[in-house]
């Protein structure tokens, strides 16, 4: 116990040295986890990193609107250490964290990743904001006491409840659904969800077919074809990234989407990749309020600009869940004002802050997720050709979210007790 | 004097790996981290070689690194059982009853159809695991801290444990797999891979020697799982999916045959090289891999362990 | 209505793997190399394929010609990249274990990954005009696109040129004499050498052109790959490695296991191909159409 | 008369319709030095091949000391008391030639896997003195792949003869050796099997070889016994003459 007591004495002696010696010039390293090799590297990765450049250059410039027009982040300016997801998670986690001493870790988009460094941020007492990955069971049951673990970007559950209640509000015609999600714990995960959702609404559906592809299989053509001849009047589908295009591109021509009402929660990434393949009337959604589902806001228009500026075309959702993160940890860490990981975690909890995408509240996970609404809309072209929704309908966060206390399956099975709606 | 099949000396060599592991204890901790996953995971390398010296590749070897993950994670998570002196003798086990049922079917197999139907099965886990929801899909599930025969460290000495519980049982599988070596079974490998018809005709049946060295593997590739698992704290289908299991055998390979201790360190180099070539070039570093694999298949052919090999004669 | 969509998918999945396949399988039967980096080249090919289209459309030529476009894309591509590999690589190590050479292609797998990503980035390419030209026809209330019942047509023009080319043309022959026996037929005047690299060339050209075929329904991007190879080795080994026969049949096998599956039980589909292939080398261990060596003591 | 060590009894093997061996039913005594002569495809590979448990018999039956060893595996009938060298030399080539030596004890003794270590001194010694008997010493560390045809046939013999097996079949031993040799290698390979009592079969196409080594000769002639007994008697017969050794003999 002394020992104990000695060394965390020396520990805190050094933090103090170090934060002195510092002072303000020393930069605010930040490890950056995102997808820069396979499948998800393009979809993710590729808009990941290039909001997080366009975020830390604007804001050791200075160049952000209000409330974020201060440089850096608590004076200090920030670097960004990029590292590749699709490497072994832990290992990498630990080299960011121990080898490389980073201040802060931003990132991660797959729910295997996030679940296996969830327990890592709190046994190294590493400050750590994830970016995305869909899976409620972070606060759920991986880590139930959090202190440093947190999660700006808000669970896959709102995708399905949103697109459910979506279907239900527009008038879809549910009596026979259909079903197309890869076969890992994303599209497994989404269907469950969704199907939960249709039985809380009471829907009375019949499942026509569900389809469970291979991810990453590339080639639809018989579950399209399983889908034409299924008679679904609507279809749910959590494909992304090229499983998503392809689909469309093999669905588009079939007839699908005139046969059916097709959703597709990630829709909004492949706007636009694919203006002109997505046939209009598709129900698109964007896994929370982000892009073209952003409200207006002097932030939000900011955002594109100055995203399109760098890298020339208008950011798509995983670039603004990265905005939303770093804004995150720039709130908490002023907030907090000081550089100590513990001060500023505590500040990160329960937090309440302005993003590009609206007001996020840490309202549940013990004050460590993230509630944000969802919206979806239909697919519309403009005159000119340019991408676009209509008839959106946005969903309060009140609405698609499980309360603090409750898990997202156990509130989905129960009917979705609590939800407020407007 | 006897190149192929003396292993008399080899104690001297887990001496050494003993040492470094010691030494490894007072790295930095990523590092020490990194030492550990790559002992755990060259135990499963160690059980690809053995069959190799037997010219039995298999390409599935993840199959039984990730049945003692499993066995450990479900113990765990799900059971509530914790403690490392049932946790890892159940991955040996599981292991074990899968090797042995498998090996009836495998020890009939030979050259490339060995390796595709070894990888074949493991892939049929894989799917497996990926349809099971309940066990988390593709995310697979996290694993609670562990007891070590009824001790619970806190949660700062933890890795300081599960460093030293890999050590062990890592060289304690060394010596196994060098004392399965030295027996007869063990010399018997070579004999298989050379001329199986001479074998035979001397008294051995090259199937039974199979069999066993698959059951043997199975044992230490479901050990290396099992301490994997309690390592990083988590299990996912990827342990069984065909990249882990080309890995195992890339550097089965990389060490060459020469000693048991060869792949558990040819691990450690590999996974080094990994990780500095993502530090180096995080756009790149397959290529960087992929590059260093060529370049030690073109000037080591018999793998890195040669050098040492070299240096001794 | 049922067995009509089955029908159509496994035979139009079935063309697709046969084509995916097909360059692998004569790879092993003549080098007795299992291609890894076979995966690779499919992508370079709907890459190579995706670019060209690209550069066609935007400079505004007829349309038809962007068939004979892709085509050539992947007949250079694949050349090109084939007949680098064979030469800088592969030439060097010949004689080497099977294994060995199964990991010198893995490396190579790797290490091209990393220079498609490099060459191209990370986004997608896209080049669907293909795929919607001919439109599609339907089989009672089933639509299916002509260009899918045109890689069935693909499939079986490649597999057909390929008997006739090895066994009614003279260096098709030669090929042949290779496999037989490669010290007689070195010994008979026939360069191995020249042999092997054209061989791997072809294989190489075929996956491209399956990469190229595959381009118009997909998004190209990083990791199209790797799914191609595990799904191609389940085909040849299906049908017996280094047997062209045994890849149509492992390709049909595989290909109607999936669209049976589809159809009938969709939570299968994940491991209808493996479990097919674990059946198949169980009751016949070295697949459907591949011959036993004996050993002769 | 004691029984014989060995005897086959109307022994036949046919390949999809084609016979190779028909009717062969031989006694052997034990002690007995029998050759065994035929020109290519009489059936003494395929004789020896049945005998061994590499091919099953299509009819018939093998005894051994009183056993029914018919369709036992190669591994039985080796464990059995029979072993056998090959025309093609069968050794392990990467392997030295005392390793080759120490592998043929271990495979002898452990027929099963055993836990306990395989290379001790004692065997080592034990494998040592074997070379020494067939004069391999001098090339005990020498990788078995590197050795010239003729010696390799005679490691092959050698190995066959450890731990005392009661039956040894030589498949051509002097083929591929050269002519001047071909004494040299039946001395240094007969002698010490029959130090150790084993009784001998050997396929032999030289009849120098075959008058000065066998005291018994069987000849085969379109997968039958054409004769056997007596060296003289045998070699002088008029059938074996035209059909087994040849004009040129003649």
């Amino acid at each position: 116990m002394t020992l104990k007591t000695v060394l965390a004495g020396t520990a805190s002696l050094c933090l103090i040295a170090g934060a002195v010696q510092a002072q303000d010039q020393e930069p605010i390293t930040l490890g950056i986890p995102v997808f820069l090799s396979g499948a998800a590297s393009g979809p993710f990765g590729l808009p990941q990193r290039n909001a997080a450049e366009v975020i830390i250059a604007e804001l050791n410039a200075g160049n952000l609107p209000a409330p974020y027009d201060t440089k850096g982040i608590n004076g200090r300016m920030v670097e960004a250490n990029y590292v590749d997801e699709a490497a072994d998670a832990v290992q990498e986690y630990r080299n960011m964290a121990e080898r490389e001493g980073v201040d802060a870790v931003v990132g991660y988009t797959s729910s295997g990743n996030c679940k296996a460094v969830a327990p890592l941020a709190e046994e190294l007492q590493q400050l750590t904001v994830l970016v995305d990955c869909g899976t409620p069971q972070i606060f759920e049951s991986v880590v139930t006491d959090p202190t440093y673990l947190f999660r700006t970007g808000p669970t896959g559950t709102i995708d399905s409840v949103g697109a459910a209640r979506y279907l239900v509000d527009t008038g879809v015609d549910m009596s026979e659904v259909a079903g197309i999600n890869q076969n890992y714990a994303w599209g497994q995960d989404a269907w469950a969800d969704f199907t939960g959702s249709l039985i809380a609404l009471d829907t009375g559906s019949d499942i026509a077919t569900e389809q469970f592809p291979q991810v990453f299989a590339g080639q639809y053509g018989a579950e399209i074809s399983a889908l034409l001849t299924s008679g679904a009047k609507a279809i749910h589908t959590s494909f992304w990234g090229g499983d998503l295009e392809a689909f469309i591109l093999q669905a588009a021509p079939r007839g699908l989407f005139a046969r059916s009402a097709v959703v597709m929660t990630t829709g909004e990434a492949a706007m636009q990749r694919l203006p002109n393949e997505i046939p209009e009337g598709a129900i698109i959604g964007a896994r929370g309020p982000y892009s073209y589902f952003a409200p207006e806001s002097e932030l939000a228009t900011w955002f594109r600009d100055a995203y399109e500026k760098a890298h020339g075309q208008p950011p798509s959702y995983p670039a603004w869940k990265m905005a939303q993160a770093l804004l995150g940890l720039k709130s908490a860490w002023e907030k907090a004002g000081s550089d100590d990981p513990a001060a500023i975690a505590k500040a990160f909890e329960n937090l309440e802050y302005e993003t590009p995408a609206g007001t996020v509240r840490m309202a549940i996970g013990n004050g460590h997720q993230a509630v944000q609404g969802i919206a979806y809309g239909t697919y519309k072209q403009d005159a000119d050709g340019n991408p676009g929704v209509e008839n959106v309908i946005a969903y309060a966060a009140e609405c698609v979210n499980p309360p603090n206390d409750t898990t997202a399956a156990a509130w989905i099975e129960a009917g979705f007790p609590g939800a407020s709606c407007n | 004097m006897m190149p192929t099949l003396d292993f008399r000396r080899d104690h001297l060599f887990v001496a050494v790996l003993a040492l470094l592991v010691i030494v490894g204890f007072f790295l930095p901790s990523w590092m020490r981290f990194l030492i550990q996953t790559a002992m755990a995971s060259g135990l499963v390398a160690l059980g690809v070689m053995l069959q190799m010296r037997a010219g039995l590749v298999s390409f599935g070897q993840g199959l039984f690194f990730c049945i003692g993950g499993y066995a450990v994670g479900l113990l765990a998570a799900k059971a509530g059982i914790t403690d490392v002196a049932l946790l890892l003798p159940a991955a040996a086990l599981a292991a074990l009853v899968i090797g042995l049922v498998l090996g009836l079917l495998l020890s009939r197999y030979r050259e490339i159809f060995y390796a595709m139907l070894t990888l074949a099965v493991s892939m049929i886990l894989y799917g497996l695991l990926v349809k099971a929801a309940s066990l988390g899909s593709t995310d697979g599930f996290n694993i609670p801290a562990v007891s070590y025969f009824g001790f619970v460290p806190d949660q700062a000495a933890r890795p300081d444990w599960s460093y030293a519980l890999t050590g062990v049982v890592v060289l304690a599988g060394c010596l196994g797999a060098l004392a399965y070596l030295r027996s007869g079974a063990g010399a018997m490998l070579d004999a298989v891979r050379e001329n199986e018809i001479r074998l035979s005709y001397l008294g051995t049946s090259p199937r039974v020697l199979v069999f066993v060295v698959y059951a043997v593997a199975a044992v230490l590739s479901g050990l290396g799982g099992g301490l994997w698992a309690i390592s990083s704290g988590h299990v996912d289908p990827e342990m069984t999916y065909w990249t882990t299991s080309g890995q195992f055998v890339f550097v089965a390979l990389l060490a060459g045959r020469g000693s048991v201790v060869a792949p558990v360190m040819a691990y450690f180099l590999l996974e080094l090289l990994r990780t500095y070539a993502l530090d180096i070039a995080p756009n790149a570093w397959q290529l960087i891999l992929g590059s260093a694999m060529l370049a030690v298949i073109v000037l080591l052919p018999r793998g890195l362990w040669s050098l040492v090999a070299r240096a001794r004669t | 209505m049922k067995l009509v969509a089955i029908l159509l998918d496994g035979l139009n999945y079935s063309a697709w793997l046969f084509l995916v396949a097909v360059g692998l399988t004569l790879i092993y039967g003549v080098m007795r190399i299992l291609n890894i980096a076979h995966g690779a080249f499919y992508a370079i090919g709907a890459y190579v394929c995706a670019s060209a289209l690209g550069l066609y459309y935007s400079a505004g030529l007829p349309e038809a010609g962007a068939f004979l476009m892709m085509g050539l894309s992947a007949l250079v591509a694949g050349f090109v990249v084939g007949l680098l590999i064979e030469r800088v690589v592969l030439r060097k190590l010949y004689g080497q274990d099977e294994v060995i050479m199964v990991l010198v292609t893995y490396a190579l797998f790797l290490i091209l990954s990393d220079a498609v990503k490099l060459t191209w980035g990370v986004e997608s390419y896209y080049v669907f005009q293909p795929y919607a030209y001919f439109g599609y026809i339907e089989f009672g209330n089933l639509p299916y696109q002509v260009y899918d019942l045109l890689v069935v047509g693909l499939a079986i023009v490649a597999g057909i040129g390929l008997w006739y080319w090895l066994n009614r043309t003279r260096t098709g022959i030669l090929m042949t004499a290779v496999v037989a026996d490669r010290e007689v037929a070195a010994a008979m005047g026939v360069n191995v050498t020249r042999i092997f690299a054209l061989t791997f060339a072809i294989g190489t050209v075929l996956a491209a052109v399956a990469g190229a075929a595959t381009a118009p329904k997909i998004a190209v991007t990083p990791g199209i790959g790797v799914e191609v190879i595990i799904l191609a080795f389940a085909v040849v080994v299906i049908g017996g490695l280094g047997s062209i026969p045994g890849a149509v049949v492992g390709a049909i096998f595989a290909g109607y296991a999936r669209a049976i599956c589809v159809h009938v039980a969709p939570q299968f589909e994940l491991f209808a191909i493996y479990a097919v292939m674990a059946v198949v080398l169980a009751i016949r261990p070295h697949g459907l159409f591949a011959r036993a060596e004996g050993r002769k003591i | 008369m004691s029984a014989p060590l060995f005897r086959t009894i109307g022994l036949e093997k046919t390949f999809g319709g084609v016979v190779a061996a028909k009717d062969i039913s031989i006694d052997v005594m034990s002690g007995e030095r029998i050759a065994i002569i035929g020109s290519n495809g009489a059936g003494k590979t395929t004789f020896v091949n049945m005998v061994t448990g590499y091919l099953t018999p299509s009819a018939g039956q093998i005894l051994f000391d009183g056993h029914d060893i018919t369709g036992l595996d190669p591994r039985q009938t080796a464990q059995a008391g029979i072993r056998r060298s090959f025309q093609i030399a069968q050794v392990f080539a990467e392997m030295t030639v005392l390793e080759n030596m120490l592998i043929a004890l271990i495979a002898g003794q452990d027929g099963r896997p055993s836990a306990r270590a395989a290379i001790t001194p004692e065997r080592i010694d034990i494998a040592r003195s074997a070379l020494d008997r067939f004069g391999l010493s001098v090339i005990a560390d020498t990788p078995a792949g590197t050795l010239p045809q003729g010696t390799r046939k005679q490691l092959d013999i050698a190995m066959a003869a450890v731990g005392d097996p009661r039956l040894v079949l030589l498949d051509e031993p002097t083929s591929g050796v050269s002519a001047d040799e071909k004494m040299a290698m039946m001395d240094t390979a007969i002698a010490p099997l029959d130090a150790s009592g084993a009784t001998i079969l050997f396929i032999e196409h030289d009849m120098d070889v075959v008058r000065r080594y066998a005291d018994r000769v069987i000849a085969f002639y379109e997968g039958t016994v054409l004769a056997d007994g007596n060296v003289a008697v045998v070699l002088e017969d008029e059938k074996v003459r035209k059909y087994v050794i040849g004009d040129s003999h003649a």
